[in-house]
């Protein structure tokens, strides 16, 4: 039964994914007094990539033409483990969170590969700094999850956000550190501004896009859905963990329906909120970002310590 | 004791014989075998001692106990394989000029002597002829280290000749301070018999024997090579025919520190204070360490491996100083693996020194392209003698350690530094001499390496295991040293 | 206790003891080689007086003998031998300017004293003759250390290294009646040998640095130029 | 039995070494089997067949050197089997030789611990087996002899053996310093280049050094010790005062951690591992390290007695230093093997980390914990075992296809060497410590142990943990940058030099037998890490004295360390997972054949002329991260520009780029000069005047005199 629930709940993860962009990108529009497209913008560019021929470079090797697939499929089990709308997952014991982060690291890894399979400048560069920026996310995403998984003592997530909910309203500094650091991790993470603009294709600004450079037709769809879901999975994440009231905690059809519901109000807000930042924010120059990222990984460190010193002390 | 005489006797026929025929072109082999008369008497005379304990002639002249039977026989093997790495050597320097027949026969027949003396100071009983003989060795090699006469060779015969001398006489004042002192107790003839000596040892009157014992040190010392007593060492080593280079430093220096630790047993039979054994680990302690220091600063390789003689002759000097039986098996073994170790090296070093033509280290490389059989034996014998198992000088040296650690302990820290410096020492010259491409110009030599193979093997072998007859052995002499076996 | 009291033959060994003092004495101040050599030979001299009052005074046959060798030897060989070589390297008529001689002769002075000082444990249970003729004898010995020490002339050399041999036999005539017949002859031959080796060194050296000048033999050092 | 097989791996590489010394020995081996079968000596027709085969003139070296390695290789098989039997079995095995000093024989002792390395060991050797037959073929005798290859690497991998088998210091101490001597030789083998001879001096006097501080260490047990002996058996009942004990734990830290290379006392390996042959730093790297992190845990846990949590904090410094310092030096490397030597020094570092955190926790009164993390050390090694090997053996390949280690002069290698490239991705991906792959699971043990830090009172170590476990996901992440860096340079893009142009996959299918079985190894052990754990469970029970608290979670497909709830990981679950998705988007979108994809030029910008010059290479890939951490090298960097006549234009730009390592100024220049200092003062004392000599032996003998007087 639950195993079922699980599949359902990450075909959930894959077929919202691409309207919290679209939700995002609306807003923005309407931010920056633009006419918006419809929501459903993004789900029609996936489906016209994958009705057009792609086209591969003659230098390209089979490791460019796998990594699409290799990098959504790492998402998809990224959103297998992560709890959308009910804490009971079977698959979150089949990988707690440091798998979580490993596979962001293989998609991560391919993606750059992939990059400098072409040969190309931009697909080195794009390949190095994407490498710099997540060398520096990925420590700071750990503190962050560690400070959870501490409090919780499990690195299982699905029982670590129980553990919250069993908690109850309870304010901890350590997790406001860990939310803020985890914020900072998730922009960084999913290519926004102020760190990279998903939506410039200026040579010497991307940094994501300068890896995907060279793809197109439906390898380009898998790398556009990939990214969609993982700005959905750290919404989830940030949501689920440090707000997780409303999430069911058995399949309780009723339960279900308000944890939905509750889910799409949390990712709602926060996609207006991104929307918001990244209206008001520039992108920063490359060479600030350690700045910005060393930031959220002090914030991270901070949170663990203030939550072995204060809070978990006898 | 026939055997002892034939030993003694042997020599003393080859002086006259060489001294007449040196310069026959075959009279190597001739060398080679009186040398291997030689190593069967003292295998007869090992064998006799085995059997029947300590021998001692008749009128006290001769005495051959467990202790300088092994010498005996080390003596007589190095004396062997260097007689027969030297036929080939001089026949190269004769065929290079270097040499005229007059000097070929006083090489032959003073590398006879020096074993003469070496026998004798091996095998007497009597401190004074003990003395004698030691001059004696000093007399006969003397000549031997001029035997190039270039400038530096006489310079360095001279300063060996002035300074042994001045040495070896206050080991006489030192002789005649412990004859003194035994007048005391026995009647005169025999009064400077060892036997007599370590019996009535209590009954020494302990102010003098220490003087004398200061003497004894001083004087033998200076043969021994301890810092600051050792500056004839590196010049007479460097500038002698190889061989000689290889005796001195297998035997020489053996015998002299025999004679210091017949000495030692004599005095601390009579005073109760262990100040013979602090002198001794204090001079040991200094050589080994300034000689460790020294080997960085070599531009000579003859003069490198006498450095390290010089500390290792240190290392023993210590180990004996300490006297616990541990130190004094260690000692033993220490002085085996060495003479073996040092001697093959300085084999090596002499093909090496005729391969390039000269001695200076800069100018010696690549010896493992021009002749592999040389260059891997310098290169082995320097792992060997830089304390590297599975050769025997670690085995020595790790006993020697724990001997510290167990008596000593904050003098250990000292030791290995020294141990330490010496092996870097060693490799920052030997390396760039036997590693590398050819240089133009270089050409293989006629060498016999069989005097290389077989010390190695054996140093391998005591590395490996102690062969329980030879233990037995240092066994017994331990316990004639220190009062004690080791455990 | 005053010099009355004892007997001829000590009265005439401390006499000869102080004399060979006193002639080592001369030779630290002494600049020419051939009244060095000259006194060297006095020194000799001396000592087979003594040897020989030793043998008078206890019927010690053996000591007849070595008093003959060490007349041979060191009054007339070695001081011959050491003149032809003067004589032959023709420096016969340079005088070596003693630097700081008088602090040369204190410094023996002191060395005296501290020989006597060194051996003073002797004294609780030996005679007067017997310590003074060990003291003498170290102090001979030391003596001739310093001789060589304080002079560059390889002659110089050989005539200090002898005295160190005559304090040596002094030392062991008179303090124990002379050694064993065994080691007496060693000695002797020992001497003789070298004696001999010196004169091949001197022609090897001053052919090869044309002067006997022990200074000028520093090739073989350790100090980086 | 498990001992037989013990002594017959040592055996095995010893025979092995005697007959690499016959290569030049042809004729007179020939002349003397003709003679032989003159005599009339009968041989079966197919024995005689092949020797005739074997000892013609033209086949004989190949012949002779496939025997030696397949002699390797049996030891390697050996050692495998009586390491697992003894590890499955969990028995002591003893016994004695009668080597060694008359009083204190070789005493031997095969245990959990040292099966665990043996195994190692075994695995390294049997890969190296089947690799090496390709790699040394085309050697010319003359110019470096396979003669010296094969004798130094049999006595080097016997040394090793006989460092796990050794029970007491004095065997320990010959079988170690026989393997720093043999890989010293091995480290100087092609001495032609004076960058080898320098390295080979400098690994002699630091492997020196290293082993004398062992000796002191053991020294300082046996001052201690009932009656002086030297036997383990007598260490590990002798208890010392905490002082003592610390004492004796820096001393086995400075010279075991000088073998393993921690930071700052690992300056030898970068320059070793490059310059020897590629099997040979294979198992220098691979395996050698171990051997001394065998030494250290053998000394610290097991002959030192009560742990302290202080040396786990020291532990836990050093071990990050390493980490840190050898993954960031690693990344600023172009010559490959340089690169994974550096590499190794972080892997080193993470494990003595892990270690550390056992030791805390151990002293903390936590040895379920403890238990954990000891595993995790031990695991993590047994992997950097795999895949370091891999990688070497992988460059090895390279190297001898493509005639160079710099990794810039290569790109475009996975279409040339296909099948090279997939068994190095997977090292790459192992190293990277990306799930699936070995490496990961190590690491994610590692996280589990620190994240249970809440456990501990002491305040220190618990705001002290969690910094080492930032260190440790700090690394992690360096790590993977530095290997996507690797991989994308040499295999990736287009080729950037011609060698790389020409390379192409190598004929000899050994060496890629003895890859394919790494990276199987690893791939199998990061699907199926339980089966490595169990094994692991009776070395911590032996060592540390407990199991792990949820042994039974532990099975191949769960990975329940702790407890199920805490923390788990179903690799074949994960494995699964990814197949499906894998191949039902690929079919999903591949159904429609119209869609087939077709090749074109690259996107240039509409300017044309894409050459391999336009793409970034390693020193441009890292430029980022050397912006970033800018302090943690020696960075000289070099750009001078020629403007042209039209101004505001560069005509020529070049860039220079020189990383140097900070250990050098500050610990290893000064030494030396130090110590040649020393001997110039020294020297001064020797000045040649005899005066002067005889003057001190005047002096000697008055001061001798004025003392006993």
């Amino acid at each position: 039964m639950n195993w079922i629930f699980a599949f359902i709940q990450t075909l959930l993860f894959i077929v919202l994914a691409p309207l919290l962009v679209g939700w995002v990108k609306w807003w923005k529009c309407r931010l920056q007094n633009r006419k918006a497209p419809s929501l459903l913008q993004p789900y029609r560019d996936l489906l016209k990539l994958t009705h057009k021929q792609p086209v591969v470079s003659h230098t390209a090797s089979w490791l460019f033409i796998a990594t699409p697939y290799i990098v959504f499929s790492a998402m998809i089990l990224a959103a297998s483990v992560v709890p959308l709308i009910s804490i009971d997952l079977p698959t979150a014991a089949s990988a707690d969170v440091i798998v979580l982060v490993g596979f962001f690291a293989i998609a991560r890894f391919f993606q750059a590969l992939a990059g400098m399979d072409v040969g190309t400048a931009f697909g080195g560069m794009g390949a190095s700094r994407e490498m710099t920026v997540s060398t520096l996310a990925e420590p700071a995403m750990l503190m962050a999850i560690f400070t959870l998984t501490m409090a919780a003592s499990s690195t299982n997530l699905a029982s670590a956000i129980g553990y919250v909910l069993d908690q109850g309203m309870v304010l901890r500094p350590s997790f406001v550190f860990a939310l803020f650091a985890m914020i900072l991790v998730a922009i960084a993470e999913t290519g926004r501004i102020p760190v990279d603009n998903p939506a410039t294709h200026l040579e010497l600004t991307m940094i994501h896009e300068a890896m995907i450079l060279e793809y197109s037709g439906r390898h380009l769809a898998l790398i556009e859905w990939a990214s969609a879901i993982k700005l959905m999975l750290y919404g989830v994440l940030i949501s689920n963990i440090f707000f997780p009231w409303g999430i069911a905690v058995d399949f309780a059809p009723s339960a279900l329906g308000t944890a939905l519901l509750w889910l799409l109000l949390k990712l709602a807000v926060l996609a207006v909120f991104l929307a918001i930042t990244e209206t008001a924010l520039a992108k920063m120059r490359l060479f600030r970002v350690q700045e910005f990222l060393s930031f959220a990984y002090l914030l991270g460190l901070l949170g663990l310590l203030s939550h072995i010193i204060l809070e978990a002390s006898r | 004791m026939i055997a002892a005489y034939l030993l003694l006797l042997m020599p003393l026929v080859g002086v006259v014989f060489f001294a007449l025929f040196g310069h026959r072109p075959r009279i190597g082999r001739i060398n080679i075998k009186f040398n291997a008369f030689a190593l069967l008497m003292s295998f007869w005379l090992a064998l006799n001692v085995h059997k029947s304990g300590t021998l001692v002639s008749e009128g006290l002249y001769f005495l051959v106990d467990s202790f300088n039977v092994y010498l005996i026989v080390l003596t007589a093997f190095v004396g062997l394989t260097t007689s027969i790495f030297s036929a080939p050597y001089m026949r190269h320097e004769q065929q290079k000029g270097r040499l005229t027949e007059k000097r070929l026969r006083l090489y032959y027949s003073m590398y006879q002597g020096f074993m003469f003396a070496m026998y004798l100071v091996l095998t007497t009983n009597n401190m004074g002829i003990l003395w004698v003989a030691m001059e004696a060795a000093t007399l006969a090699t003397v000549l031997l280290v001029s035997l190039y006469r270039t400038p530096e060779s006489i310079e360095a015969a001279w300063k060996y000749f002035i300074l042994c001398g001045v040495g070896i006489a206050q080991a006489m004042f030192g002789t005649v301070l412990l004859y003194y002192a035994a007048m005391q107790i026995s009647d005169a003839e025999n009064a400077l018999n060892w036997t007599v000596l370590i019996e009535n040892a209590s009954q020494l009157n302990p102010e003098i024997m220490e003087i004398s014992f200061v003497f004894m040190l001083v004087g033998y010392g200076t043969k021994i090579g301890l810092v600051p007593l050792h500056n004839w060492l590196p010049d007479a080593h460097s500038e002698g025919p190889t061989p000689m280079s290889a005796v001195l430093s297998g035997l020489l220096l053996n015998d002299a520190l025999y004679a210091v630790v017949r000495n030692k047993m004599i005095v601390d039979g009579t005073t109760q204070t262990n100040i013979a054994g602090y002198l001794m680990m204090g001079f040991g302690l200094l050589s080994f360490l300034v000689a460790a220091i020294f080997l960085h600063r070599q531009q000579d390789i003859k003069r490198l491996f006498s450095y390290s003689s010089v500390e290792h002759m240190g290392l023993m000097t210590f180990a004996f100083g300490m006297g616990t039986p541990f130190s004094t098996f260690a000692a033993l073994l220490h002085m085996t693996v060495h003479s073996l170790t040092k001697s093959a090296i300085f084999v090596t070093v002499g093909h090496a020194a005729q391969i390039a033509g000269t001695q200076q280290i800069d100018k010696i490389r690549g010896l493992i392209k021009t002749q592999p059989s040389v260059g891997w034996g310098l290169l082995i014998g320097t792992l060997a003698i830089a304390g590297f198992p599975p050769f025997g000088v670690f085995t020595s040296e790790f006993l020697v350690l724990l001997a510290t650690m167990q008596s000593y302990p904050w003098l250990t820290p000292f030791l290995l530094l020294g141990i330490g410096l010496a092996c870097a020492g060693l490799f920052r010259n030997i390396q760039p001499m036997v590693y590398g491409k050819r240089p133009e110009g270089q050409q293989a030599v006629e060498a016999n390496l069989w005097p290389v193979i077989i010390h190695l093997v054996l140093v391998l072998w005591l590395g490996l295991s102690i062969p329980q007859s030879l233990s037995d052995w240092f066994n017994q002499t331990t316990i004639l040293i220190s009062g004690s076996a080791p455990l | 206790m005053e010099l009355i009291k004892l007997d001829f033959y000590t009265q005439g060994v401390l006499s000869i003891a102080a004399l060979i003092g006193l002639t080592s004495f001369l030779m630290l101040g002494q600049g020419r080689l051939l009244r060095l050599i000259f006194v060297f030979a006095l020194q000799g001299l001396l000592l087979v007086l003594a040897t020989a009052l030793a043998g008078y005074s206890m019927e010690n046959s053996h000591l007849y003998i070595s008093a003959a060798i060490t007349l041979v030897l060191k009054v007339f060989l070695i001081p011959w031998m050491l003149q032809k070589q003067v004589y032959k390297l023709n420096l016969h008529r340079d005088v070596e300017t003693l630097k700081n001689s008088t602090a040369v002769m204190l410094g023996g002075a002191t060395l005296v004293v501290f020989s006597y000082y060194v051996l003073h444990p002797v004294i609780q249970n030996s005679s007067v003759v017997l310590v003074n003729a060990l003291a003498v004898g170290l102090s001979l010995v030391l003596l001739g250390m310093l001789l060589m020490i304080s002079r560059h002339h390889a002659i110089a050399h050989v005539v200090g290294f002898m005295s160190i041999e005559n304090g040596l036999f002094f030392a062991a005539i008179v303090s124990t009646r002379g050694m064993p017949m065994v080691v007496e002859l060693g000695i002797a031959f020992d001497v003789l040998v070298a004696a001999i080796l010196f004169g091949i060194f001197f022609l090897h050296i001053s052919s090869s640095i044309d002067s006997l000048d022990v200074d000028q033999m520093n090739r073989l050092n350790e100090v980086d130029q | 039995m498990i001992l037989f097989l013990a002594y017959l791996a040592v055996v095995l590489s010893l025979s092995s070494a005697l007959l690499a010394l016959l290569i030049r020995q042809q004729a007179v081996l020939a002349t003397g089997f003709v003679k032989a079968r003159d005599k009339g000596v009968r041989l079966p027709p197919a024995v005689e067949k092949f020797l005739v085969d074997a000892l013609s003139p033209t086949r004989f070296q190949s012949r002779l050197q496939q025997l030696v390695f397949l002699c390797l290789g049996l030891a390697g098989l050996s050692a495998i089997l009586s390491g697992l039997s003894v590890l499955v079995s969990d028995s002591i095995v003893r016994d004695q030789l009668v080597l060694g000093l008359p009083w204190l024989p070789w005493h031997v002792r095969l245990d959990s611990l040292s099966g665990f390395f043996y195994l190692i060991i075994g695995l390294a050797v049997a890969a190296v087996s089947l690799f090496g037959p390709g790699y040394v073929k085309d050697y010319d005798e003359q110019e470096d002899s396979f003669t010296v290859l094969g004798l130094f690497t049999g006595i080097f991998i016997a040394g090793m053996f006989m460092v796990l088998l050794a029970d007491d210091a004095f065997f320990f101490m010959i079988a170690w310093e026989l393997m720093s001597v043999a890989s010293y030789f091995l480290v100087s083998f092609q001495h032609q280049e004076a960058a080898n001879r320098r390295a080979a001096f400098l690994y002699l006097i630091m492997a020196e050094v290293g082993a004398i501080a062992i000796i002191l260490g053991f020294g300082v047990i046996a001052g201690f010790s009932a009656d002086y002996s030297f036997t383990f058996d007598a260490f590990r009942d002798t208890d010392l005062s905490v002082t003592w004990a610390s004492v004796a734990f820096i001393l086995a830290l400075l010279g075991f951690g000088m073998k393993a290379g921690l930071v700052p006392i690992h300056v030898w390996l970068p320059e070793a591992h490059p310059v020897a042959p590629s099997h040979i730093s294979a198992l220098m790297s691979g395996v050698m390290l171990k051997v001394a992190l065998y030494g250290f845990i053998r000394f610290c846990f097991e002959l030192l007695g009560d742990i302290q949590w202080e040396w786990g904090v020291v532990l836990l410094v050093i071990g990050a230093l390493s980490s840190l310092g050898g993954i960031f030096y690693a990344m600023m490397q172009n010559n490959l093997k340089r690169l994974l030597a550096y590499s190794s020094v972080e892997n080193i570092g993470v494990i003595f980390m892990v270690l550390g955190l056992s030791m805390i926790f151990l002293d903390q009164g936590h040895p379920e914990i403890a238990a954990l993390g000891f595993m995790a050390a031990l695991f993590h090694a047994f992997n950097h075992a795999l895949f370091k090997n891999l990688l070497f053996l992988g460059a090895g390949v390279i190297q001898h296809q493509v005639h160079s280690l710099n990794i810039d002069d290569m790109g475009g290698l996975i279409k040339r060497m296909p099948h090279t490239s997939k068994l190095f991705l997977v090292a790459c991906m192992s190293i990277a410590s990306l799930p699936l792959f070995n490496g990961f699971v190590s690491e994610w043990l590692a996280f589990q142990t620190a994240l249970r830090v809440d456990v501990i009172d002491n305040a220190v170590l618990r705001s002290l943990i969690p910094v080492a476990a930032a260190a440790l996901a700090l690394t992690a992440a360096l790590a993977a940058a530095c290997f996507v860096n690797v991989y994308g340079v040499m295999f990736l893009g287009l080729p950037r030099s011609r060698h790389a142009e020409k390379a192409e996959e190598t004929q000899d299918k050994g060496m890629l037998a003895a890859l394919s079985l790494l990276a199987g190894l690893c791939f199998l052990v990061g699907v199926i890490p339980g089966m490595v754990i169990s094994l692991l469970n009776n070395v911590s029970i032996q060592i540390i004295g407990n199991a792990l608290p949820n042994v039974a979670a532990v099975n191949w497909f769960w990975l329940a360390p702790v407890s199920a709830e805490q923390a788990s990981y179903a690799a074949p679950l994960v494995l699964f997972g990814v197949l499906l998705v894998g191949g039902v988007s690929f079919w999903y979108l591949r159904r429609n054949s119209a869609l087939e994809f077709k090749r074109t030029e690259t996107w240039d910008c509409g300017y044309g002329g894409l050459n391999n010059r336009m793409q970034y290479n390693s020193v441009a890939f890292m430029m980022p991260f050397r912006r970033i951490f800018a302090n943690v090298w020696e960075l000289d960097e070099k750009i001078d520009k020629k403007s042209s006549d039209v101004p505001q234009q560069v005509s020529e730009i070049r860039y220079q780029l020189q990383v140097d390592d900070h250990s050098w100024r500050w610990i290893y220049n000064p030494i030396e000069r130090l110590v040649y200092g020393i001997a110039r003062i020294i020297g001064r004392l020797q000045t040649g005047n005899i005066r002067i000599y005889l003057a001190y032996s005047f002096v000697t003998l008055i001061f001798l005199l004025w003392v006993v007087s």
